[in-house]
């Protein structure tokens, strides 16, 4: 069987959520990996829950926000971007493929965009391959 | 160098045309754009309103564009603010005419109407004069009627319609320091006459075709006028072809400028929607022209010229005033001007672009 | 203090049949000593009138006509002239817009009054008014109207809001992105929309409009036309199974014609009410008898197929009108081909185009055309490579409409700049008379516009040719001194803004005035611009001028302010058309006398 | 601690979800899990039924968390919060999980789709196991209302508050009433008496007995929140205690000082004006030179530090149209005179403004179009003979002709510029600016009166050029705003807020630095950070940001959110 990777995605509630909502009323389809988990600004993203949705078997994490300059909260999603390239280096440091996460600006009216974003994000992922991060960890359970 | 703007010059040209309505131009550029005639060194009437409103005098004597204009109506009809850009053009040309003419009529008798009746009716006066000097013998007058047509047209080109043409010339070529080869002067020559008596450029203007035709039909109208009666002696012949010939071309002179008096009445189109004093001279006369030099030669074949004399001194009157007064300072110059202005202009534009 | 017996009334001009009793009804004051023309003088001679000043020893002066400002500098210069104070000088204008004939002379009269007794009218007709219904009446959803509910209903007040088409939205919901922030107008518009949809205290009355007006300020009496939707709101789910099945196929109003709707539809996935409508004027069944698919396939048994219009009466306090516009009609102007040419486009059209909920997708295409030869835009087709804008279509034109329609230069700005976005490689230009980017951030956005490789060209594109099957277009360039003849794939119109079609239908019922181009008229164009005549009646967004997003909502939520006062004052104001001579005579006796 | 009961509610959507998604089998799987007490499946869980439903099996089952399967959030949550709500359950105790919008419809794959939607599901199980209850707050609205700035803005923001019976503080920093149109004498495009306007609104505020007025007074600073507010003022020698509920800052422009651009010789040429010296020339019925004499050529230049990257950027919206208005003013007061109008883009944008622009075009003046960009005009003294006292000197775009305007008097359109004072006044009532110095608004355009901080308003120019008419209708929208709180009484605070573990929290004050509503203030004593929780927004980022995981977001916990990543990938019924 192909390898079908999980995707957890971080979605803001203003834009992005509003955008995949958009890709659905306009009845778009894109690839079923993307699970999507609700926040109310991209600058909620705690690193934490990056590292977290790998630990429990993520092969990919996909954070969208808000466009700069269109947050909700005027700037969570600079904060976002920030720890964004701080994961990406500290996912390099502990030998996780950095490009297994993603950042993206989706507005509410981005709906096509937010299609192709999972698309684009399932391929890249699938071309990487499953995620070992919970099988190698599993020795400490 | 800088040049100071006047806005006195704006005040001056209103009296050369209908009202000053082109100072309500914004300046959007639809009238170029939307001329069939402009090209990229002729950015006409926009360019021309804009010399007037700011008041450059020397740039606006030397401009030879106001000339290229054949006043379709196109720019009027889609301006903007009710500028007026068409009628603009025609004052302007108005004003040039004057600003050429060294004896400083042309402008007296636009700007100044009053100027204009004394003048025709100092004629008119004169020619009664002959006629009593003559002692009311119809063949004196007739024969005085034919010499004085050769010598006043000899008179007018040497003494006033040459002259200002070399003074146009000086303005828009030689002021502008624009030195051409012999070479391309030789060349246009061609040109220069069959624009000025086709008005070919005019077809450019779609809606024109009929115009044209109709201009073209009185030009060649009136040069064969001209020419039987004044060197096929039309009046004086016993040859039924110039006979012929002559009620011909005297009909169909007076029949289509009859067609033009009547437009210039309706006022439908945009270009007969306003005529300036001058505008209904140059018609009214070459119709009348026409009509009476046919109703004359109808009269001497039908015997009756010799209890008709007054109809003959009405005749010579009209060619007078038209010779006098109309040729020389009046709407007909703009046959000669707009010529040579489409000449000048192909000689500038082939030496700046050399 | 001015000495009695000392004022002059200046007439700018001697006043129609209707007015002519003015002069000696201005004579008849103890306090006005002369009764002058302004044709009694040369204005190009301040003596003329000074001497005069002098000679009668007026010390203020009244200018009264249409327009007295034009006059003022003159009699304050005369004035000066004579040695006498310059602000001593009361203008009373009247405007024909404002007022109908009828009114026109008792208001005449009462600010001739006001100014000769040294009363600002504006005190003198600010009466105590009547008792007021507490419920409100906003028509039309655009953003104006909604912002106006919004405010309204968030005071506490309950709320009609009627909307002539089948969602709320307006012309905001049909647009991509909004100039100068370039967010998207879905984003901010949608949850308004789902706010307005909720909110208790807001009733919504869509495919409605108003027939009739009747009663007094505070107290009014609203027939409303309620077109059936046949489908019923409370029951249908929004699951889309009938417009699957309906074979009417008819060009969309919300995408602006460019894509093609069923007869039953939902104008667009976000509409408020997310409910179907079935528009009975192009439904087989309903003109023929024949089809009726959609009953028979909607799982919860919600469409009437024949059910009939309704009339309704609601009784409303105060009503805020925000019906908005229409854009010109391109078809008008010929020499741009449209609707003669399939890639001569209007900005609506455009807009949808751009719209990433729009029928492509947001990818720019060429028109095409759908089995029964209608020009629809689909996303698989060719993407024009070069694409001119043309500014003030319609609009700044005295053989169109003379007025700015003040949102052009920036949408068009905005749509050039989309383009680039979605098409980096596309040859991009624009063509204007004069850049009117006036607003917060406007200028900003214009500059950065223009380093985006977009050829901003002053000048007026006059026509719009086909020549080898390519646009060609005609302008000059008029800071480049050349002309542009250059070859474009697809042009768009940048129309401008109308008064909508039925403003003066529904100005006639509701009894206020509207301008000389059709727009609802304010009562005093500088500080009362949401106040009509009429008491209790308010105009707020385009319906009474053309203004962007921003300005529309400010003035929505000035209305609101009018009318949340006047309910929790209890009390609104009478309008200037409900006021007599008489009463304004009796406040300004009042207001002498609390002076004194 | 309480047993955790759990609903779980599929729905069908008619066939929209059931076509692509095995709801069935979503149900069955789902009431396996640990606290699940029920899991239903339901065609419409949306329509009345089905909230009865919900209603009727909280009360029997006595659930207290429910989820909801269905569309998305954004659509129908609040509906299903309100048939909590009626069943006596906190409203908050309620989550969704999206198997429409973001399954059904997206998807092709009916197998691949029912394991996403369960998946779905599951997160939301599990994280529903950890909602708490919310109680929403509010608090109350003192109906008196600051207004600062007695300009045009000021005053009829006042009065609208005022008319509806309210107290209005009016706080103005000069000893007049009225501001810049006060020094204004007629009105665009009407030609209408400014005074007809301002004279009857001062009268209004004077003599309304709840308007104060505190002339030359200044404000320092401003304690509370919204509906709370208190500051103390001095004015007249006396300290004043206020206390209200809302503030308006219509704090207004000033005029740019032309001495900046030195081409244009302000200051060193007499005849050299600017817009508002003629204003009063003409107020005074006098339009004259300094030597005393009549101008016979008058020359206005308009964008006078408008437009131009070096002065300012942006356009000041009036000048364009008081230029025009000046025009016809001085062809009324010197009908001999040459005028001349040197504009960039002539902006007659608003109602009766282009045909003003028309009619005024009519009546003899030159316009001439200069690069407000590029080399700016140059005034100089012109000479002795030349017959006029100045030539201004540029390129006119509209010939492509290098020009000298002759002028015996010069006006130059100045731009509006934010006041100096605007930083301290923001500073004050805790608002922040934008570029440009104007204040900067909540949203550009559906909030352009609201501020980021909740209780403050801007209108008027402070928050960017504009003429008379839009300042007004910006202040009556203010006033329209705090109207409405003032109905209601109270206003609501966001719930979903952040809250500090005093216990936990370390002091490091990161928290502090991330967040954009300074809602999180540091208490020195207890060496913690503490959140005012009517500022709070609850966008989470201090949240996120925090070192020690001091601060929770409320609704939006980390344990919430990690515990819906764990049931995304739970083992349990993994396959299908």
């Amino acid at each position: 069987m192909e390898f079908e990777p999980k995707i957890v995605s971080f979605l803001c509630n203003w834009c992005s959520y509003t955008g995949a909502d958009l890709a659905g009323t306009s009845r778009m389809k894109y690839a079923s990996n993307i699970r999507v988990v609700r926040v109310m600004c991209s600058g909620r993203v705690d690193p934490t829950f990056v590292l977290k949705s790998f630990r429990e078997g993520a092969d990919g994490v996909l954070i969208c926000g808000c466009h700069p300059g269109d947050c909700h909260y005027h700037e969570g999603n600079y904060k976002c971007l920030r720890r964004y390239h701080f994961l990406k280096k500290y996912m390099a440091q502990m030998g996780l493929n950095p490009d297994r996460l993603k950042l993206a600006w989706i507005s509410a009216s981005e709906g096509k965009e937010f299609a192709q974003l999972a698309d684009e994000m399932a391929e890249t992922i699938k071309s990487l391959g499953p995620c070992k991060v919970k099988e190698e960890m599993e020795i400490f359970d | 160098m800088s040049t100071v703007v006047n806005p006195d010059l704006n005040a001056k040209l209103v009296k050369f045309g209908n009202k000053s309505e082109w100072n309500e131009c914004y300046h959007c550029g639809n009238c170029t754009a939307v001329c069939s005639l402009t090209e990229n060194e002729n950015l006409f009437p926009r360019k021309v309103i804009r010399q007037l409103q700011m008041g450059l005098k020397d740039k606006f004597n030397s401009n030879i564009d106001p000339w290229l204009c054949y006043y379709c109506g196109d720019c009027s009809e889609t301006c903007p603010r009710d500028a007026n850009p068409g009628e603009m053009m025609m004052s302007a040309r108005r004003y040039l005419t004057s600003v050429y003419d060294w004896t400083g009529l042309s402008g007296l008798f636009f700007k100044s109407v009053p100027a204009l009746i004394i003048a025709f009716v100092l004629v008119a006066v004169s020619i009664i004069g002959v006629g009593y000097a003559k002692q009311f013998n119809l063949e004196s007058i007739m024969e005085f009627g034919h010499v004085f047509e050769k010598m006043l047209i000899f008179s007018v080109v040497v003494l006033i319609l040459i002259p200002n043409i070399f003074h146009m010339f000086w303005l828009t070529i030689i002021k502008e320091k624009i030195k051409a080869p012999f070479l391309l002067y030789v060349k246009g020559i061609w040109d220069l006459f069959l624009h000025m008596f086709t008005q070919k450029k005019s077809l450019k203007c779609e809606k024109n075709t009929f115009r044209w035709f109709e201009h073209l039909l009185v030009v060649f109208g009136y040069i064969l006028l001209l020419i039987t009666t004044v060197f096929l002696n039309w009046f004086s012949t016993e040859n039924t072809y110039i006979i012929w010939f002559g009620y011909i071309v005297g009909g169909l002179v007076f029949i289509i400028t009859f067609d033009f008096i009547l437009e210039r009445v309706k006022k439908k189109k945009e270009l007969s929607k306003f005529s300036h004093p001058s505008d209904w001279l140059f018609v009214i006369w070459l119709f009348l022209m026409g009509f009476t030099a046919f109703i004359v030669r109808i009269l001497i074949d039908t015997d009756l010229i010799s209890n008709n004399l007054w109809l003959y001194i009405v005749h010579l009157i009209v060619i007078a005033q038209w010779g006098i007064l109309i040729v020389p300072f009046g709407k007909w110059t703009h046959f000669l001007y707009r010529s040579f202005a489409v000449y000048f202009a192909n000689i500038k534009s082939a030496e700046l672009n050399s | 203090m001015v000495k009695q017996n000392s004022r002059a009334v200046i007439f700018q001009e001697r006043m129609n049949s209707g007015l002519e009793k003015l002069e000696q009804f201005a004579g008849e004051f103890p306090e006005v000593k002369e009764v002058w023309f302004a044709t009694d003088f040369s204005m190009k001679d301040k003596k003329s009138l000074s001497t005069r000043i002098k000679e009668n020893g007026v010390e203020k002066i009244i200018v009264a006509g249409r327009s007295p400002g034009e006059l003022k500098s003159f009699v304050s210069a005369s004035l000066a002239d004579a040695g006498k104070n310059p602000e001593d000088l009361t203008l009373v204008s009247v405007n024909g817009t404002i007022l109908s004939d009828g009114d026109l002379l008792s208001v005449f009269k009462a600010k001739i009054l006001c100014a000769v007794k040294d009363v600002h009218f504006e005190l003198a007709s600010d009466s105590p008014g009547n008792e007021v219904n507490k419920k409100t009446l906003v028509i039309g959803a655009g953003i104006a109207g909604i912002q106006a509910s919004l405010e309204i209903a968030n005071a506490g007040i309950d709320v009609t809001l009627i909307e002539k088409t089948g969602t709320i939205g307006g012309h905001m919901a049909m647009f991509d992105k909004t100039f100068p922030t370039l967010d998207c107008a879905a984003c901010i518009l949608t949850p308004k929309m789902v706010e307005v949809g909720q909110h208790q205290n807001i009733e919504l009355l869509t495919y409605s409009e108003v027939l009739d007006v009747s009663g007094e300020a505070g107290d009014y009496t609203v027939k409303v036309f309620k077109k059936t939707r046949r489908v019923d709101l409370a029951t249908c789910i929004g699951c889309g199974d009938c417009t699957e099945k309906c074979p009417v196929n008819v060009p969309s109003e919300f995408d602006a014609g460019t894509t093609m709707r069923k007869a039953i539809y939902i104008p667009f996935p976000q509409a408020v009410p997310n409910k179907y409508i079935l528009d009975g004027d192009n439904c087989t069944y309903v003109q023929k008898g024949k089809c009726g698919v959609c009953a028979k396939v909607c799982p919860v048994e919600c469409i009437y197929l024949d059910d009939k219009d309704e009339t309704i009466e609601i009784k409303v306090g105060n009503i805020v009108v925000a019906t908005g516009f229409k854009t010109f009609d391109a078809e008008k102007v010929e020499r741009f081909g449209y609707g003669k040419y399939p890639n001569v486009l209007t900005s609506l059209e455009f807009e949808r185009l751009l719209n990433a909920a729009g029928p492509t997708g947001g990818s720019i295409v060429f028109r095409s055309k759908d089995k029964k030869g209608n020009g629809i835009f689909e996303a698989n087709s060719d993407s024009p490579e070069r694409i001119a804008l043309i500014h003030c279509v319609g609009s700044r034109d005295e053989n169109y409409n003379t007025h700015c329609s003040r949102v052009c230069c920036m949408y068009s700005l905005k749509m050039a700049h989309l383009v680039k976005e979605k098409l980096p490689d596309a040859d991009v230009s624009e063509y204007y008379i004069d850049m009117r980017s006036f607003g917060k951030g406007y200028e900003e956005f214009y500059e950065r516009i223009k380093k985006e490789g977009i050829d901003i060209i002053r000048g007026r594109t006059a026509k719009v040719e086909e020549k080898n099957g390519n646009l060609v277009l005609r302008s000059e360039d008029i800071e480049g001194m050349k002309l542009i003849e250059k070859e474009v794939d697809m042009v768009v119109l940048s129309v401008g803004l109308e008064p909508g079609e039925d403003s003066q239908k529904l100005a006639k019922s509701l009894n206020i005035l509207t301008d000389d181009i059709g727009w609802f008229a304010e009562l005093n164009s500088t500080n009362q611009t949401v106040n009509t005549v009429r008491g209790g009646i308010f105009v707020a967004g385009v319906c009474q001028g053309p203004k962007d997003i921003p300005d529309s909502v400010a003035q929505g939520s000035a209305a609101a302010a009018r009318v949340i006062q006047s309910v929790i004052n209890s009390k609104v104001k009478k309008g200037l058309s409900d006021l007599s001579y008489n009463d304004i005579e009796t406040k300004v006796n009042e207001l002498i006398s609390t002076e004194e | 601690m309480e047993e955790k009961r759990i609903g779980v509610y599929v729905c069908w959507c008619g066939t929209n979800i059931a076509k692509m998604v095995d709801v069935e089998a979503v149900a069955a799987k789902i009431a396996k899990l640990p606290n699940v007490v029920i899991a239903k499946d339901y065609k419409y869980m949306c329509s009345d039924p089905g909230q009865e439903m919900i209603v009727k099996d909280i009360k029997e089952h006595k659930l207290n968390r429910v989820v909801v399967s269905a569309c998305s959030p954004r659509i129908h949550e609040l509906t299903f919060r309100k048939a909590l709500e009626n069943a006596g359950l906190n409203q908050y105790m309620f989550e969704m999980a999206n198997i429409r919008e973001q399954v059904s419809w997206v998807h092709d794959n009916r197998e691949e789709a029912t394991i996403k939607a369960l998946d779905l599901v599951k997160g939301a199980v599990n994280r529903v196991n950890f909602h708490e209850a919310l109680d929403k707050r509010s608090v109350d609205i003192n109906p008196a209302t600051m207004v600062i700035g007695g300009g045009v803005t000021g005053l009829s923001a006042a009065l609208e508050l005022a008319d509806a019976g309210n107290k209005v503080y009016l706080v103005e920093k000069t000893g007049n009433l009225g501001g810049h149109v006060a020094n204004i004498d007629l009105t665009f495009p009407g030609l209408n008496s400014a005074a007809e306007v301002l004279e009857p609104l001062i009268y209004k505020v004077n003599n309304h007995p709840e308007v104060e007025v505190y002339l030359n007074t200044t404000i320092d600073e401003v304690f509370g929140y919204v509906g709370n507010f208190e500051s103390t003022i001095k004015s007249g020698g006396k300290e004043y205690e206020l206390k209200f509920g809302n503030i308006i800052v219509a704090t207004g422009l000033t005029p740019f000082d032309p001495g900046k651009i030195s081409s244009y010789n302000y200051e060193k040429l007499p005849d050299v004006i600017t817009s508002l010296e003629l204003e009063k020339m003409l107020k005074e019925g006098n339009v004259v030179k300094k030597d005393g004499s009549e101008p016979k050529k008058i020359a206005i230049i308009h964008c006078v530090g408008s437009r131009n990257a070096d002065y300012h950027e942006y356009c000041s919206r009036v000048c364009c149209l008081s230029a025009l208005k000046f025009s016809n003013q001085l062809r009324s007061a010197l009908p001999e005179t040459n005028l001349f109008q040197i504009y960039a883009d002539m902006r007659a944008f608003g109602k009766g403004c282009e045909e003003f622009y028309a009619s005024t075009s009519k009546k003899d003046v030159m316009f001439l179009m200069y690069d407000q960009q590029g080399d700016l005009p140059r005034i100089s003294k012109a000479e002795e003979d030349a017959g006029y006292e100045m030539g201004i000197e540029f390129y006119e775009k509209l010939s492509g002709e290098d020009i000298i305007v002759p002028a015996d008097m010069v006006v130059l359109m100045v731009a509006m510029e934010a006041h100096e004072e605007a930083k301290e006044v923001a500073h004050a009532v805790g608002i922040s600016l934008c570029g440009n110095e104007f204040y900067i608004e909540r949203h550009p355009k559906l909030d352009p009166v609201a501020t980021t901080t909740d209780g403050v308003y801007i209108a008027g120019t402070c928050q960017g050029p504009k003429d008379i008419p839009d300042s007004v209708s910006q202040a009556k929208a203010a006033a329209a705003r705090i109207l409405a709180s003032i109905a209601r009484g109270t206003v609501e605070v966001e719930v979903t807020t952040a809250v500090v573990n005093e216990d936990v929290c370390c002091g490091c004050q990161t928290c502090i630095k991330v967040c954009p509503y300074t809602a999180i203030s540091f208490d020195e004593e207890k060496n913690v950070s503490v959140v005012n929780e009517i500022l709070c927004k609850g966008c989470g980022t201090c949240g996120s940001a925090c070192p020690t995981g001091a601060i929770r977001a409320r609704h939006f916990t980390d344990e919430q959110i990690l515990s819906q990543i764990e049931g995304l990938f739970s083992k349990e019924m993994q396959e299908v």
